[in-house]
């Protein structure tokens, strides 16, 4: 699987040997290649995790800010520059963890663009304490007598703000992550994907195996309109299900919505100040 | 009965006190239109709880032949509307406070029925068809004292009920015309005649208040995007650029956190925008991991700071200037930044539209630090001249082998935006090379950290320097920053004394050099602040390397009044 | 509806007459008399806005801490002393805006709190700027143009963080939301009350008219243990349905998982440390 | 070839470095658990890079017959497992460093091969039965330079691996024998022989890092709720106290973000719990929301700040002192707050433990500010002693009318718990009254500020003074704060002047009043920070209102070394 317009050549990757993370890197180079994404238009925006160093391992324009913070940059570039394409990418921690408030209200103001998750269901950078998507019982040296809280559960939550596209992959299938990435950057809003990912230093349950023996594809009858059966199907108790649980095509991107780029796409960079109508502006306030 | 117009060269001042919901803020914005229209120099400002509807506010009007500017005391008229009026006001009416009422609602407070000329508006509005004129009627009231007829702000009517019917209209015109009569017609009236003369110049003037300042500051520096959680006073400038966006092509977005809101407008200066955040206490508080990022990625930003009484909640509606260390300090890690603390709307029109250009040009924060009592205040003023006004993008088009953060003599290297040129722009939030790309090179971490800090020699050798007002040969030296200027220049130009300057800093940090010299040249210096703890003396101290004599501090949620500050400096000269 | 125990005489409420928040002040102070709850073992919890300075009007003891924060200190009171029945009460803006994190997280931690929204659509103590909840093309002073985000659906959202309570009631039907009231602090577990509360004077829209007009109650038959169909229900599209969407009668609340009153369930105030556990303990480190 | 042992009175430092993951933890563990029950003093402290695999990471042990706790850059022996060891740690090998390492992996790096002794770990492991016993074929090698056999060590193998099976246990005495073996019969290995004496007294003593040293201080002080969100190098302390939760009945809980964690953590101080948070960086930031909401409420709070490099992002596993004026002035608003900065594993587990009575006994926040360096290094001290170790309860049970903002002469009301006694607990984050209730009264609002603020002088009066190490008769004086200390300490020592002295503050924070005169005494200060900016010398400035002549500073992220600031203090004094 090579990639030449978005490798880096002979960097040194400060992820561990085997980690999902390599896989997810290597679909989304593909992804974007095949897309034909021009790596200059193209903005990857992370938080601070091992998944959200994901920008510095292929070319591109990146975005690498706060832990928790990486849906709000990307919404504030987007808006201010539709025509490019963005991508915000992080851990399972980072997004639904310390940026919680961001992922529900993301989804509700729907930008144009993906989101990316690697759920590796453990906080890998410091060092294996649990994540909002651990499974009940995860010893970690923090949680140590196994979590309690109720696992997080990305899909059920984006369908209840009715996100416009929801989706889960398993690196362990490139082929089909592949495809799941593409239809995601193409759906015109805010598209989730919820990457499974194992992390092999710290996270000794929901390993490779464990994802073939607990995952499985919705079948190709399912039809990815209806809501409910979306919710149903990403409540699922025991197997989780993969692949594209809900679309819905009706949405307009938040952009879109902001009036800025009704009467004008010039992105916001490109414009300049009418001081003549500010001038009659003030003015104004030489009246009554 | 005194007659107020008697004072020569004196200012009236008009209180309208009431429950919150109740007009008052109808009345004080018809009648100040009305004042500046008829070349009156007007100012006003407002005290008021955290509650919608009822609690007791009052606003305060001045009204002169000469520019006025700055909160008193004093009340020479006090418009009560209702119950509570003199209590809430005991401490500043006085036995020359004329009160303008209804007997039927503050007969009980009044102790000397001479000075309360009883004016039932209720009663005659609802002869007029409804309570609601009753504000209009209060209106047409205080014209009476003007010497204005009622025909002559018939047009100032006009304007005011633009979007209302013509009945409206009408029947507000019948109003005022009731309220006049029944003021002119009484018989202690002509006591309270206002000989101010109107001065033409004022009507081409325009009447704004602090956040109409800060906001069109904003526009005319390019403000395009405005991400910001509501919380008062701040959002004023919010609303202001939210009302203003069809007009401008501004992105206005109400984000769903603090937290959310400067990081979206980080983003937006990243792709180019012109972004700003409008925040008080708690809020911004929330922002300070966002303004340590801005200085690691090296990013542009502007945040409107509109500082309350704290700590935590404290007085939500209420002024201090008790977040300058905050500003300052904010954020972990160390990077540099401009904090500006206008305290004239000039000031804030011009410091604003500049922050946009200075923050761009040195890739930094740039704070504005103003307060409630700065943004709930206005007066007529020159319209904002914007000839001098220009939009400078600092940014670059990239080349293919573009660097993001170059490490370059001065510490500025080139900004960069995506999609704009060959180059690709990396920005990073931990420490990185000159690409932009993470990195534990601890040598590399030295220049940055250098390159990061220098750009502070840069800044301040553009720093504004502080404005002396007074003699030049000054013994004494009274110091104040951001809002509490034009009341302390009041105060101490009415002490009209040789030996005493006022040093006003509209540019907080960093200090420009002549700080220092200036303040030591005086051999008894006063540093005025709205805060308990003298938060200014101690930055002065750090950064300017002086020792104040003597501090004047308030913290009761109050601005200074500058009659009654004019007594407190007196006593320290 | 009087309620002698909580009831705190003359005092200056700061609402606006006719505000919705006055009734579900005398639902609340209702149904702790009818629960027999003592003031002194009470504690309201709060944040800042309108809803929120419910505690200053009844006879409790209360924390009344920073906007959007009143689930978190809420959590910290239960768990140092479970023995407190604990309320936590704020407007939508407080709970699902600024306090959207712990509104999720929350409900994975389950505590044994009750969760008690005044949902008006609208930040009424700032004067009347959009909330989460507001409806699309609502327009105040900052969404000039209208709302364009989807509104948030609190129950949808619950409904997929699996709360084990969660319930809407409107607040012009006082006996019914009494009744749920005492339900929902009956629970053991964190339970959600969403209730549609009037702003006379910032929305317009959603008066009492249109809520009596735009709601009605679930069914007699409706069985509240399944989850899809309250997360059906929830999402209806049209009217608002009112009652209890969603029971799971088998949570354990989040203080009796922490294993701190498994063996001893004196609470924290209470405990001393054993010293000397804690010399065996720094002796250890003499070891290898 | 130079015998190490033979310059008298120095200590042996042996550096071990490795990738991530490679198992330098391991050597360095058991060594220095083998090293301290054979009776030496020991010392170790890591730097290590942001990633869980890879990389270059290394670890100093010291060891000596006098105590040593400080981290220096010579390096008498160096264990490289890794190619990149050299480049890595170029700046500290000198001609006189001898190399330890296989010849395979550092060939090629090696300048003089005589310098390398050669030990194939990992074929040496592999003819054992696997790779993963190099570790323990390290540490045979390391043994036989200090003449101890690997009989005597056996007993430190079992303990070490009690929790793994015998054959694990066996394999690895057989790999420590075969590193011994190999290593004393190397033809240049008794040049490198350490003739450190063993101490008997040393076996009795404990060995912590930092972090420890905090956690056991919070359990001494009564802490039982810790609420927290992982952040390095904060996280040591949560997870300590979380392995300790089940022993001694405390809640940790990792909450969501580091806003929720500061809140639970005042609600349950608000229920009677004794709680605190540990954070760092960004972390803090996030909180500072809810400083000043402790500040408003009066709420105890604890809070441990591990300060590492920012801004933002910055270094994540490397050191700095940058955070201090961020917890000076981190929350809106004014209100009291005290900063200890243990330097010592014995202050941070005092201080820790008093930080609970004295949050308690004043109800304001109190910081525990430490840093990577800080957390990451231990070395063997006296086991902490619990004799004065009590916890104050300094909450009251109240009665009917209890008012929770009572004011009081001091300032102090006494707080009261919910269900506790027969009042109501009713706390705000608003201006309140003496209930608690909010309001609008603003002759209250100032009486308020006055009660919370004067706090400040009992808690001056209170105040820990600076410790001054050497000669009472000083001309020069070495001002350091927190973790520098024993660095600072070690080289002032070794430079052996009668004229200069140690002031070393613990409390950075209300500042005891010695400071001034201790300060002012001397005719040379020189304040040595872990920062760029010169935070600490600024806070003297305002605080102790002095000036200081010189600031030694550093930044890159790694702690000073006893060895080479001596050095630089030497030139400027
Ligand atoms: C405000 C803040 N809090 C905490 C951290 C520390 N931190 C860095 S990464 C991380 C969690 C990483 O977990 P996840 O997002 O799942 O990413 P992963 O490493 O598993 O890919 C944390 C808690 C931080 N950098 N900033
Ligand atoms: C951190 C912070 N941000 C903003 C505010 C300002 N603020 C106070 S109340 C409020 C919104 C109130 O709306 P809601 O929670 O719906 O309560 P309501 O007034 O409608 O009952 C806001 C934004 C604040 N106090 N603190
Ligand atoms: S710690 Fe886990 S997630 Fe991080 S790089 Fe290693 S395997 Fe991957
Ligand atoms: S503003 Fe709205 S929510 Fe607030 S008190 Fe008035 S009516 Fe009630
Ligand atoms: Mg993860
Ligand atoms: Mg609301």
């Amino acid at each position: 699987m090579k990639s030449e317009k978005f490798d880096m050549g002979d960097i040194d990757i400060a992820w561990c040997p085997g980690c999902g993370n390599f896989g997810i890197l290597n679909v989304l180079k593909k992804t974007l290649d095949e897309l034909k994404i021009d790596p200059g238009n193209l903005v990857l925006v992370s938080g601070i995790g091992q998944a959200a160093k994901i920008p510095h391992y292929l070319k591109t324009n990146f975005f690498n800010g706060l832990h928790g913070r990486a849906l709000p940059p990307a919404t504030g570039i987007k808006a201010s520059n539709p025509s490019l394409t963005v991508i915000a990418e992080s851990g399972d921690g980072d997004m639904y963890g310390e940026g919680g408030n961001h992922f529900i209200h993301t989804i509700r103001r729907n930008p144009d663009i993906t989101n990316i998750v690697h759920n590796n269901m453990v906080y890998g950078l410091t060092k294996g304490q649990a994540s909002p998507t651990s499974q009940r019982g995860f010893v970690t040296p923090v949680q140590v007598a196994g979590v309690i809280l109720e696992p997080f559960n990305p899909l059920a939550v984006a369908i209840a703000l009715n996100a416009g596209f929801v989706a889960r992959t398993f690196i362990g299938d490139m082929d089909k992550t592949i495809e799941i990435f593409k239809k995601a950057i193409n759906y015109k809003g805010y598209a989730l994907v919820d990457v499974l990912q194992p992390c092999v230093t710290f996270n000794k349950i929901n390993t490779y195996q464990w994802f073939r023996d607990n995952t499985y594809y919705l079948e190709d009858s399912y039809d990815s309109h209806d809501r409910n059966t979306a919710f149903k199907r990403a409540t699922e108790p025991d197997k989780l299900p993969l692949g594209i649980f809900y679309i819905n095509p009706d949405k307009t991107p938040f952009e879109e919505n902001t009036g800025v780029y009704q009467q004008n796409d010039t992105p916001l960079f490109n414009r300049e100040v009418d001081y003549g109508k500010l001038e009659s502006l003030i003015s104004k306030y030489a009246l009554v | 009965m005194a007659n107020l117009s008697a004072k020569k060269g004196r200012d009236i001042s008009v209180v309208l006190c009431g429950q919150a919901g109740q007009g008052i803020q109808t009345v004080e914005k018809l009648f100040t239109r009305i004042l500046k229209a008829n070349g009156y120099h007007v100012f006003a400002t407002k005290e008021y709880m955290s509650r919608v509807r009822g609690g007791m506010n009052s606003t305060l009007i001045r009204i002169s032949d000469k520019p006025v500017c700055a909160f008193i005391d004093r009340i020479d008229i006090l418009v009560g509307l209702n119950k509570g009026t003199v209590k809430h006001l005991k401490k500043r009416i006085t036995p020359e406070t004329m009160i303008i009422g209804e007997m039927g609602v503050l007969g009980d407070e009044v102790e000397n029925k001479n000075r309360l000329l009883d004016i039932p508006f209720s009663e005659i509005a609802a002869n007029i068809g409804s309570k609601i004129y009753s504000n209009t009627v209060a209106v047409g009231a205080l014209i009476s004292m003007l010497s204005v007829k009622p025909e002559e702000v018939i047009d100032c009517l006009k304007q005011f009920f633009k979007d209302k019917s013509q009945e409206i209209l009408e029947k507000n015109i019948e109003a005022l015309k009731a309220g006049y009569e029944k003021a002119v017609n009484l018989e202690n009236f002509s006591s309270i005649k206002i000989k101010a003369a109107a001065i033409n110049e004022v009507k081409k003037q325009i009447l704004v208040n602090g956040s109409e300042a800060v906001g069109l500051g904003a526009i005319a520096g390019g403000c395009n995007f405005i991400s910001s959680y509501p919380m008062s006073p701040s959002t004023a400038v919010l609303v202001f650029l939210a009302q203003n966006s069809r007009d401008f092509g501004i992105l206005a977005e109400q984000a769903e956190d603090e937290i959310s809101a400067i990081n979206m407008a980080i983003g937006a200066w990243y792709a180019g925008a012109r972004a700003m955040v409008t925040t008080s206490g708690g809020g911004f508080a929330l922002m300070t991991e966002g303004i340590s990022l801005a200085g690691m990625l090296e990013s542009p930003m502007v945040i409107h700071l509109a500082q309350r009484p704290g700590p935590a909640t404290g007085l939500p509606t209420r002024t201090e200037q008790g977040d300058l260390e905050l500003a300052l300090y904010a954020g972990h890690g160390e990077f540099p930044r401009i904090i500006f603390a206008p305290g004239t709307l000039e000031d804030a029109f011009y410091l604003t539209q500049k922050a946009f250009n200075i923050a761009d040009k040195f890739q930094i924060p740039v704070f504005i630090l103003t307060d409630q009592y700065f943004i709930d205040s206005y007066y007529n003023t020159e319209p904002f001249n914007l000839k001098n006004c220009t939009v400078e993008k600092h940014f670059i088009e990239t080349s293919e082998n573009y660097r993001r953060y170059k490490l370059t003599e001065d510490g500025i290297s080139p900004r960069g935006i995506p999609g704009f040129g060959r180059g690709l722009v990396c920005a990073d939030s931990d420490e990185h090379d000159q690409e932009g790309h993470i990195t534990e090179d601890l040598e590399l971490r030295i220049k940055m950290v250098d390159k990061r800090l220098k750009k502070l020699d840069l800044i301040k050798q553009e720093s504004i320097p502080p404005e002396l007002l007074g003699p030049e040969n000054y013994e004494n030296l009274i110091i104040c920053w951001g809002s509490t200027i034009n009341i302390i220049n009041e105060a101490v130009s009415n002490l009209g004394r040789k030996d005493t300057a006022v040093l006003y800093f509209k540019q907080v940090y960093p200090l420009h050099e002549s700080a220092n010299k200036l303040i030591n040249k005086a051999s008894k210096t006063i540093v005025v602040e709205n805060n308990a703890a003298g938060q200014f003396a101690r930055l002065l101290k750090i950064h300017a390397d002086v020792n104040i004599s003597h501090n004047i501090l308030k913290y009761d949620g109050l601005c200074f009044a500058s009659d009654s500050i004019a007594e407190k400096i007196k006593k320290l000269l």
